[in-house]
């Protein structure tokens, strides 16, 4: 990678043990096969409204997911769904939440951009560029406060660098040196346009930690070695009350920004290169190269593609949500009772 | 006369401006060479140029600041705010900046701009990407609102706008971008602040906005089926707002119905029919209804969004209750 | 029972509130060691300590944000904006993120949380230091609306706020802070949601907030030098609104008057005059007047600012012109 | 200075002509004597409202208004006092807004806080934080764009730094590559809070230059010729067409935040060490030891009380505004009326 190798070479930190690594592998397989099942469903009229697919990028997910303790918090973006089963939230709910169902995850009231499971931690996936960044900060704080060791993971986009809410929480962030692990997912490509084109600095993460009294992480997002490395040391030194960190992960999406989207804007061998790069096939030849069993790969792939079969029955039996829910949860008493 | 949908509507009226007034600009998120999320902006790029319609990094406040910043030194510009619940990341350069300086300077500042913007539901698209917020602008002092429901509207406009000495916040309903409709040959210029009677009866007065209009004209059908006749009024701006031609109509018909996407509360609705109860009490025959959005945040789930959004069976039932 | 300031009282109420919960924690702007800029919580950060009473950077996201994440995960923060205008810098985590967030995860969310701000004009700070924005929050699905007019309801309503399950917005009205009061002894929790009819009679009801309540008694008072006995409601709260007693009221008075200190166009009083002329239409004896300021940003010189805010001229003007 | 000396010493600039010395005196000496003169007339009860002086900090508006073109823009904070007369604006209008009067710059109706003067490139005193660096942008755009080599110049607070604005025009300004200069009068104090406190890196404006591409500048902002040699290399610099700057002054308000705040929450000793820097009096000193004749350093100060005193009987000779202003100027009709 050009902009890889442009930084100062890390070096590579050891490999993780054979079971994280086997767990590494199923989290991609399983994120992959779900997202492909949900763009079936989109092409097929059933997945409504939007969705927006995180194929290319599940390295940087499943990295952190399998770091991650069952206590600590994630936040994370409308293009949310590998985060979310990443944090071990089953399938079925997941995608009867895309297809607008009773069994949804919200009973069909977030959609795909809001995906939240607050007892698997996972508090939420955020539609306006930036704004979580400040929330995940409150989690990080509360912790603080409340002498919990637990630590927030917040995902979000390269584009999402350029918005002022980024600015305001990374400093909060490093001045309260709070337990929170930012973590930019660089795609190159905002919706439509080159990152590149509208950023002051060629790294819009790492290239602006130093402004947060940080230091520069640079990562290749699409080797799920790394991403669980930077993930544990990360994590690691935010437990041990060392503040924040912000690692850039250098990815890319296979597909197009949202929906149907082609992505046809990208040029072709930005394409071709990246998808030579997948992480998923990468991952699994290193696998084997390191003398794994291809049976226990193969079986891994097979129970991703029953578990998302099984989970596309559920949510296609699963009815409409009960209409009376549009008058529900605006308060606390249950209601969206606004006069007495 | 030409058949053109209410999304290709806007850039061939951004196009009438720019190729008429070199001062005019646009700028916005992904506008330019990908022409638009909505695909509303298509071809201005390579038509005018990268000088002129600029991609920006997503950054809101810097997008209107640098709008406002342009207006004041001699440009007209055009900025786009993709989608209008995105108006909360920059409320301040429109509410406390845009809309006050003329006031604070006085006079001395012109703000000639337009900031154009998706709004609205209909795309389950959930909570944050589907709001009506022209309410929010209403409530500004400052700021001129306005919201077409045709494609011809939208040429007109927005023409009006671009030309207006004043800040226009331009709202496009992104249900209706589907929508088709005619548009007259050569420049197109309206007016802001005239509302349309866009049908004439003598029962009641609905008053509706963007998506409302059409779907308050099916209710028309509705009602007219069993003889009642409404009349039915395109609002079209809501600032400047056109009084005059409500109260006409209340004083013949005796009876107001609003019809808003927005969620219940303090929306132009609730001005509207505040201003007659005010004004023109004694022109009514029955209770001021106000058809809304209930208020909550907008659901995702397509039958749920479906349920939320003021539909022809509820501006029917809205018109009977003023009636009864 | 003891006699203090508006101000005082908020220090009073948080302290309050602080020393029961420990999960209560409060941030914002100069709120610690300066003691706020409005003095309104001095002595706070050394009875609670830094880690409870935080000063932030000029951050307004971030410290709306952090309240948010830390209601989500066991505390109850109390956050300040100094200004109420500058929600505009916030109002995505106020309005797309706090407001939205139970509703769109099915209530899987609670956020029990207060945002306090010095809202309204009077001190001649112009117009990006004065506005009433009670009304952009109101508008707003999700959100529990307050803003008392004396110390003790400062101390009984920040108490409920505080307590309460739901996102609150705290108006403490900026021009009020000097004004004093008596405060029982004890623990003090009020009511969200519950009007204080503070005085009775037959003529006319006037609705009035914070403010506006003190102007709106005055105006009483001078009507009853003629003979005009109104009764005065001071609604204490917007979201829950009491419409009840306001509905009851007007039942027995026939006329209503709303007395608030925003501009114009689509506030809480056109909220409550369209209910009224929606639900109890037939009640109504007279024209429903709307007193405001005018559709205008505030001027910053005294003279202007006296003349543009809503007086006790006004008010009675606007009796009268109900009951003609 | 402590802060100073941490960061690497650049070489001194030449100093200016004395012709240009002069004019940078009187400028701070205007301003001294007018702000003195608002102070008194605020304990009088003659100033209404608020007013924010700039007082200790006249270096930075002096180096600047000097170093500017008449064409050239500015755009400034609620402590703006100084930054308006340096653009030429009469004392008598910025004296007659504080005061609410008729005769007021915009005839009351804005206030001591946003005083403009469209005529002199004064584009405004915005009171909101960080606001006007996004609008400052659009003027250098509009610059840019209509092909005149005019530049913009943007003052703001240390405290501003903080806050989302501030990224957003520093990258955009940058990625447009807009003739326009940013400056940061660092005096240390927010309202009532340090600076320090609240940021995560000891230089807030300098310390994220990097972050935008562009290099840190860090000057003593209580030296004229130190702020006149920046602006005139940084104006220089963009109306060349080599884009923005970031500059950040380091300076120290004598007094408190605003109205009669007597700024006591600091340091004794930070106090005096930055009283003993005064602008003013070691400029002159600078300048007396330079050959310059007292007797023309006396002329200016005589002539500028006089101004002031003849500012004052102005104001207070002018009647409160007309009441009709406040339906005044909301459109550009003229008018205030949103129906029809
Ligand atoms: C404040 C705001 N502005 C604009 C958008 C529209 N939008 C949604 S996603 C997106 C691109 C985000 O790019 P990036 O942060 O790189 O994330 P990616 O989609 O590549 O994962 C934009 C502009 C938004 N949701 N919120
Ligand atoms: C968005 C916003 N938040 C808070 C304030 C209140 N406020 C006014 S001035 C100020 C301090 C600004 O500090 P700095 O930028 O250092 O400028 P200085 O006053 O020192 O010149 C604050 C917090 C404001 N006006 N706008
Ligand atoms: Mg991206
Ligand atoms: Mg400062």
């Amino acid at each position: 990678m050009t902009s890889l190798s442009e930084s100062p070479a890390a070096p590579a930190p050891p490999a993780p043990s054979a079971d994280v690594r086997l767990r590494l592998y199923r989290s991609m397989v399983e994120m992959r096969a779900f997202e492909k099942r949900a763009y079936d469903l989109f092409l097929q009229g059933l997945v409504k409204g939007t969705s927006h697919l995180g194929l290319g990028q599940e390295a940087v997910a499943a990295g952190f997911g399998v770091a991650l303790r069952p206590e600590d918090y994630t936040f994370c973006t409308y293009r949310g769904h590998n985060h979310t089963l990443a944090r071990g939230v089953p399938m079925a709910p997941v995608m009867a939440e895309l297809m607008g169902r009773q069994l949804g995850l919200m009973a069909g009231k977030g959609g795909s951009m809001h995906l939240t499971s607050i007892p698997h931690r996972m508090m939420g996936s955020y539609a306006i560029v930036g704004a979580h960044l400040t929330i995940a900060n409150g989690a990080a704080w509360s912790s603080k406060l409340r002498g919990a060791p637990e630590v927030t993971v917040c995902f979000f986009g390269d584009g999402t660098t350029n918005i002022g809410a980024f600015h305001e929480a990374l400093n909060l962030a490093a001045v309260w040196q709070l337990p929170i692990v930012f973590v930019c997912e660089n795609n190159r490509w905002m919706e439509y346009t080159p990152i590149s084109s509208v950023t002051a600095v060629a790294h819009p993460a790492a290239g602006r930690a130093p402004a947060y009294g940080l230091d520069p992480i640079l990562i290749d997002g699409n080797d799920a070695d790394a991403t669980f490395a930077a993930a544990a040391s990360a994590l690691e030194r935010a437990r041990a009350g060392g503040g924040p960190s912000l690692i850039e992960a250098e990815t890319y999406r296979h597909g197009g920004h949202s929906r149907a989207d082609p992505g046809k804007y990208r040029p072709d061998d930005e394409v071709a290169a990246w998808l030579a790069r997948d992480p998923i096939p990468t991952y699994r030849a290193r696998l084997v190269a390191a003398g794994v069993d291809e049976g226990a790969l193969v079986r891994v792939e097979e129970a991703a593609q029953e578990a998302v079969d099984e989970a596309t029955e559920q949510a296609m039996a699963s009815p409409p949500p009960d209409l009376a829910l549009v008058h529900r949860d605006v308060f606390s008493d249950g209601g969206a009772t606004w006069r007495r | 006369m030409a058949e053109m949908t209410y999304r290709d509507a806007v850039a061939y009226g951004i196009a009438q401006e720019m190729a008429r007034d070199p001062s005019v600009v646009f700028l916005g998120e992904d506008i330019g060479s990908a022409g638009g999320v909505f695909k509303a902006t298509v071809g201005l790029q390579e038509r005018f140029g990268k000088g002129r319609v600029v991609d920006t990094p997503i950054s809101e406040q810097a997008i209107l600041g640098a709008a406002m910043g342009a207006a004041m030194t001699g440009l007209r510009p055009i900025a786009e705010i993709m989608f209008s619940d995105f108006f909360a990341v920059c409320w301040d350069i429109v509410a406390n900046e845009i809309a006050k300086a003329r006031y604070m300077t006085n006079g001395q500042v012109a703000l000639p701009l337009v900031i154009r913007s998706g709004n609205g539901g209909g795309a389950r698209f959930g909570a944050q990407h589907s709001q009506s917020v022209e309410n929010w602008a209403m409530a500004i002092p400052g700021l001129k609102v306005v919201a077409p429901s045709t494609p011809s509207d939208v040429v007109g406009l927005l023409a009006a706008a671009v030309r207006d000495p004043d800040p226009v916040l331009f709202f496009e309903q992104k249900s209706l971008y589907a929508t088709k409709g005619d548009v007259p040959d050569g420049e197109l210029v309206d007016e802001l602040g005239k509302a349309a009677v866009v049908r004439h009866g003598p029962a009641a007065t609905v008053v509706a906005l963007a998506a409302m209009v059409p779907r308050a004209l099916a209710a028309a059908d509705e009602l007219a089926r069993e003889g009642i006749e409404v009349t039915v009024i395109d609002l079209r701006s809501l600032v400047p707002l056109d009084v005059t031609t409500v109260a006409t109509s209340v004083a013949a018909t005796g009876h107001l119905v609003t019809v808003e996407e927005n969620p219940r509360l303090c929306g132009w609705g609730a001005e509207v029919a505040s201003i007659v109860a005010e004004e023109n009490l004694f022109d009514l025959d029955g209770p001021i209804v106000r058809v809304t959005t209930p208020h909550v945040p907008l659901p995702a789930a397509d039958a749920l969004e479906d349920a939320a959004l003021p539909n022809v069976a509820r501006i029917v039932e809205g018109v009977r209750r003023s009636l009864a």
